[in-house]
């Protein structure tokens, strides 16, 4: 099919090889979290999980752009980006289940997940922590002329923190290569954007720190794709941050201990019926990217990596008990 | 846990530490029109230990206030509040958000009628829902009430029963003075003998929940009940320990544990929080400052938590902080005069 | 002169008596704190202190739609607001003074001097501190119905502090009866709005709440008078916040350590040029309200009360050394 | 005060603490381009205390970045920044600001690198001016020292002379982990020898700054001065005091307070923070402990700031810490067994 005009975003830009790529990973996005949802409810996990089932477009097609150079910082809800990133969920399932082999040793668990040599600083237990932290990556980038780009990944709720304002308007101020995605799953854990926000969209918000603002389907992974590259392509010119809004939801409830109250059914069933990966799934075959049978492998390999990275976390070692004072600082002190 | 001594008349029933706050906030909500809750997610959804539960179908969102998430404005809006004629009861979804509102409780709520001379008054409740064991690491785990407890204008609370949650709650509503209550998160599905109606505990008053000989054991929130399982192991070995609850962090009840100390000759701080710095390091060096002193027979042992961050693992959470076991060889010691 | 649509807004709207007595504010605003900078001179006064000499029309104008019911938070240059909203010299000079006779005793000074009695919730150490506690007056005001408004007084370095996010968001997403009034002095401390805040005017960050925004010329008192009468009336109603940004400028450093070396004495000069008292004195004078014998036996007036008020203050009592420990709670404890 | 022993090769100048700090951070900006330095008005204005003075000048603004009145945001930016190969100095305007930063100071910066399993680094180095004595009352004058030496991941120091300043500034720098440096507003002016060149402090390291045989004062910050200059009062009445300035508060130099305390068997802890909680209270209980329990011949003392405020009125101010003549009666009386 020609790549004309009507041709969706990332089917122009980018090459068959990436967009399969992409569909890899939104499946293992999903099927992670789906075997992360098993294992704690078979009590294989502790703690407690926030999971992005149904937001893995916004994820896959933010980190597009970017390279292990580039850095992002994430949320609670980050197994997505993680894995968006370029972890391999083996380690992160090893994390889950508190073993040495997880990307933190077992010390941080899925709240704390991170894969700094691919760039991913951190998930953060702290609404809003990973925005001013975003913008210092991206003030060393631009200090150390680095050339990257970071991307900070937020929620909704997340906006309405001082932290949001003060790092945005630092980013902007100072100029610096940083990109501001707001998912915006219409809650923070119950109460909805219209009871916590004061302005409708988001992205509008970018107008008080003089930065582009764009609201977009958060599940059309061409539509993300394609304003987060822009940002990401003004960022690296050197003309300063962007805020891009994916419009967005998460299917499960806010965390483990979520009974639903604040939601209807219909509306959670009408957001399934909108699933970002049949929806890419099904662009990718329109325009011949990749046929169902194509797209079925990818789907399947996901799930055995998935499975395989369970066996393996499963298989990896306990920290010792003696070692709970181990990293607190670079070297051991009494 | 011995039952303290009761007055036959007041009826109690079996309640959960969260439901004896509940209670507490119900009545609250009831009886004054000054009173309003505010937090996070609050409402509708009950609240993150479901303590606010079903307060919002009764008394209505304008009482039962869900606020954004705006930690620091959310409490500085409370300190506002208090100051001009409302009665703000503020939960932090987890008291590790307050380092988010620090200015708010420490330069502005705590100080307010200092600076202005007697003038003013901030009568607020903040809750927090505090310590580790539900394995959710570094960032939901803290302990701080020896920060607040360094915050002169400020009362600081760790009930350890639902008779005490709610008690101290109520006392802390009726204070003209901002009040942090801890509130242990392991505690809130406890089980206890809680009174009816309206009554207070008094605010700066530890409890004896364990009279003892041998040695006492200063204790706070969970803790209390690691220490009195810890004690029921040690008088099966002839040890006879006294298990005080702190309960005020701020004041500091110095009475009561300079009286045990004088009787038994030895102390042992139990709590939760990291041991350097933290409230143990105060209770011994009030101590060791006290008339008390000559009394001692043996160095003051501290059990804290480690000097670490809560870490996700399940057995290093556990051994982040004491556990019964590590009270109860630590008593044994110390009784025994090995330290 | 009859009172046309040309006829400013504050001649049109409010008597004459109310007029003359916002000049004699605007006076002892003035002399005020040149009696307390020349009192610091002399040593006489300890710390330090934040002068708003210049902005007095600011204070004055913004006050003017409140009643004693009505309460206003302040903030670090918080001399003009409390003298705004009715307090006496001679108790704030005591304060300086570090007399009992002082609105905080002598235990506030400067930075604290409040006079609740009157409304004045206080002025404030902390830039932006007092931003959410003036939503928590609102609130009061709302939820126990009393129809009291709240001023909230802040300057345009305060507005990058996250408490104003977060603070202007509630406000508006309650609905409360507060009117958020930035005193844009053009600098936080050293640092430029250019150098510091990522819009041009701060009014625009208005939007990022969907409230009303304005930008007014804060020397003129009309404009003010008429921007922050709309914003009470409206907050009145029940129709919520608005934010009003007073452009203007301090004459004096920033507080009694500034060298001044961020701006030029050109710049001081223009500004001095433009003198909010004679320009209000000016207008009044074109419109009958008042000649120039009677604005001279007002400020004459105002003169005698600061030098009263100095005189009360050198008259007045010490605290206790015992009573360090006083006023920490509301009954002493040992 | 005694001068430290000083290897005579070494060429020194005078210099007040602010300067010594200011040197420290020149020759950082020179050394390594990775190093920059954040704060509010630290460019053209020189800093609330003019500590970077012309520093933007040799610089530039890139170097020496005024931030936005913006606490919390301008501290987690820094972290960002350290965690991705910078080395930030972040100075607080006035340590009473970092209310507003707690949160990425404690739960970031503090944590990261444990969260993270031993994977990130956050070298980051924060200024905090703290104290009373300057008439900027209760928002301007606190001392939080307690506070961040309860939080594991960070250091902790209270530099007392200009060596220190400079010396201890340079380690925290070299140092792979945040570290927290409290300066005392009122030493800012205060001159001392300070060596030339780069050097550091060893962090966690006490100073013996007088010997004495009767008894043990631990100080930090202004303290270390009032205390010597009470040493010298009582030296007169044959009173021979050791003065040990602490330097670090986290982590804390046991061996050389137990050394200490072992000979002298009286210890007094003075200390501008608020009493309860304060770090007297930690040096008491990790005495009360130690081996040199049995050596105590007397209670411990703590002299610490008043349970309250700090009020705006110069002579309450002076009243609400300890001055040198509380310091010289409360050791009197302890070396006289009058306690
Ligand atoms: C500072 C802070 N406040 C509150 C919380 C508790 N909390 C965790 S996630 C969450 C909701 C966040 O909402 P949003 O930013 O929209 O992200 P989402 O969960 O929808 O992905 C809340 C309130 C927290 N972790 N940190
Ligand atoms: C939280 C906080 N940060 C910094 C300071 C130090 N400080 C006091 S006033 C000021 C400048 C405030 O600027 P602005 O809000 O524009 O008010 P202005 O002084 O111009 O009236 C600064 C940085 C402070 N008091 N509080
Ligand atoms: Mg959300
Ligand atoms: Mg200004």
């Amino acid at each position: 099919m020609a790549k004309d005009d009507n041709t969706p975003f990332a089917i122009r830009r980018y090459d068959a090889e990436t967009l399969r790529e992409a569909l890899r990973k939104m499946y293992l996005i999903r099927f992670f979290e789906e075997g992360a949802e098993d294992s704690y409810t078979r009590g294989l996990i502790h703690g407690t999980m926030h999971l992005s089932i149904g937001q893995e477009a916004s994820a896959v097609a933010s980190c597009l752009p970017l390279t292990d150079d580039d850095k992002i910082t994430s949320t609670h809800r980050g197994h997505g980006h993680c894995i968006g990133k370029g972890a391999e969920v083996g380690r992160m399932f090893a994390e889950f289940f508190g073993k040495e082999e997880g990307y933190c040793h077992g010390r941080g668990g899925s709240m704390h997940i991170a894969d700094v040599t691919k760039g991913n600083l951190g998930a953060n237990g702290i609404v809003g922590g990973g925005i001013p932290i975003a913008v210092g990556a991206a003030l060393t980038a631009k200090q150390l002329g680095t050339g990257a780009v970071t991307i900070c990944f937020f929620g909704d709720g997340a906006n309405n923190e001082g932290a949001f304002h003060e790092a945005l308007n630092i980013a902007a101020v100072w100029k610096l290569p940083v990109v501001f995605v707001c998912e915006n799953n219409k809650y923070g854990m119950s109460t909805s954007t219209e009871r916590s926000t004061a302005v409708k969209d988001i992205a509008q918000r970018a107008a008080a720190y003089s930065m582009p603002g764009v609201t977009v389907d958060g599940n059309d992974f061409s539509a993300v794709a394609e304003a987060v590259q822009e940002a990401v392509d003004r960022a690296r010119r050197g003309e300063g941050p962007s805020l891009v809004e994916n419009l967005t939801y998460r299917w499960r409830g806010h965390s483990k201990s979520d009974r639903n109250r604040y939601r209807t059914k219909d509306e959670i069933d009408s957001w399934i019926a909108r699933d970002p990966i049949l929806r890419f799934r099904e662009e990718l075959a329109a325009h011949g990217v990749l046929d169902a049978s194509g797209a079925d492998a990818i789907e399947a390999a996901a799930r055995r990596e998935v499975e395989d990275g369970i066996a393996f976390a499963k298989g990896g070692t306990d920290p010792t008990i003696a070692d709970v004072t181990k990293y607190v600082y670079a070297e051991a002190r009494s | 846990m011995n039952a303290p001594t009761r007055n036959p008349e007041i009826q109690t029933r079996e309640l959960s530490y969260a439901e004896a706050i509940r209670e507490a906030m119900g009545m609250a909500l009831a009886r004054d029109e000054r009173v309003i809750l505010m937090g996070e997610d609050i409402g509708v959804y009950g609240g993150a230990f479901q303590v606010t539960g079903d307060l919002v179908e009764r008394f209505g969102p304008d009482r039962v206030r869900d606020t954004p998430i705006s930690e620091l404005g959310g409490a500085g809006v409370a300190v506002g509040a208090a100051l001009t004629g409302l009665r703000p009861i503020f939960e932090f979804q987890f008291s590790d958000f307050a380092t988010l509102a620090m200015e708010q409780i420490v330069n502005q709520a705590a100080k307010m009628r200092y600076m202005l001379g007697g003038e003013a008054s901030v009568p607020l409740v903040f809750r927090m829902p505090a310590g580790s064991g539900t394995g959710a690491a570094a960032q939901h785990s803290q302990s701080f009430e020896a920060w607040f407890g360094h915050v002169p204008g400020l009362k600081v609370l760790q009930p350890s029963t639902p008779e005490d949650a709610k008690g101290l709650l109520l006392a802390a509503l009726e204070d003209p003075d901002p009040v942090v209550v801890f509130e242990h998160k392991l505690l809130y599905k406890l089980k206890g003998h809680v009174p009816d109606g309206w009554y207070t505990t008094p605010i700066g008053k530890a409890a004896v929940r364990r009279e003892g000989r041998d040695l006492t054991i200063v204790a706070s929130a969970i803790m209390v009940h690691r220490a009195l399982a810890a004690a029921e192991k040690l008088a099966e070995e002839g040890i006879d320990v006294e298990v005080i609850d702190l309960r005020s962090v701020r004041p500091i009840d110095h009475e009561t544990i300079i009286a045990s100390v004088r009787k038994t000759g030895r102390l042992i701080c139990v709590y939760e929080g990291v041991r350097t710095l933290g409230i143990g390091a105060e209770i011994s060096a009030m101590i060791a400052e006290s008339e008390a002193f000559d009394y001692l027979d043996a160095p003051i042992l501290r059990l804290g938590g480690v000097e670490a961050p809560i870490p996700y693992n399940p057995e290093l959470e556990k051994a982040a902080v004491p556990q019964a076991p590590d009270i109860e060889a630590a008593a044994r010691k110390l009784a025994r005069k090995e330290v």
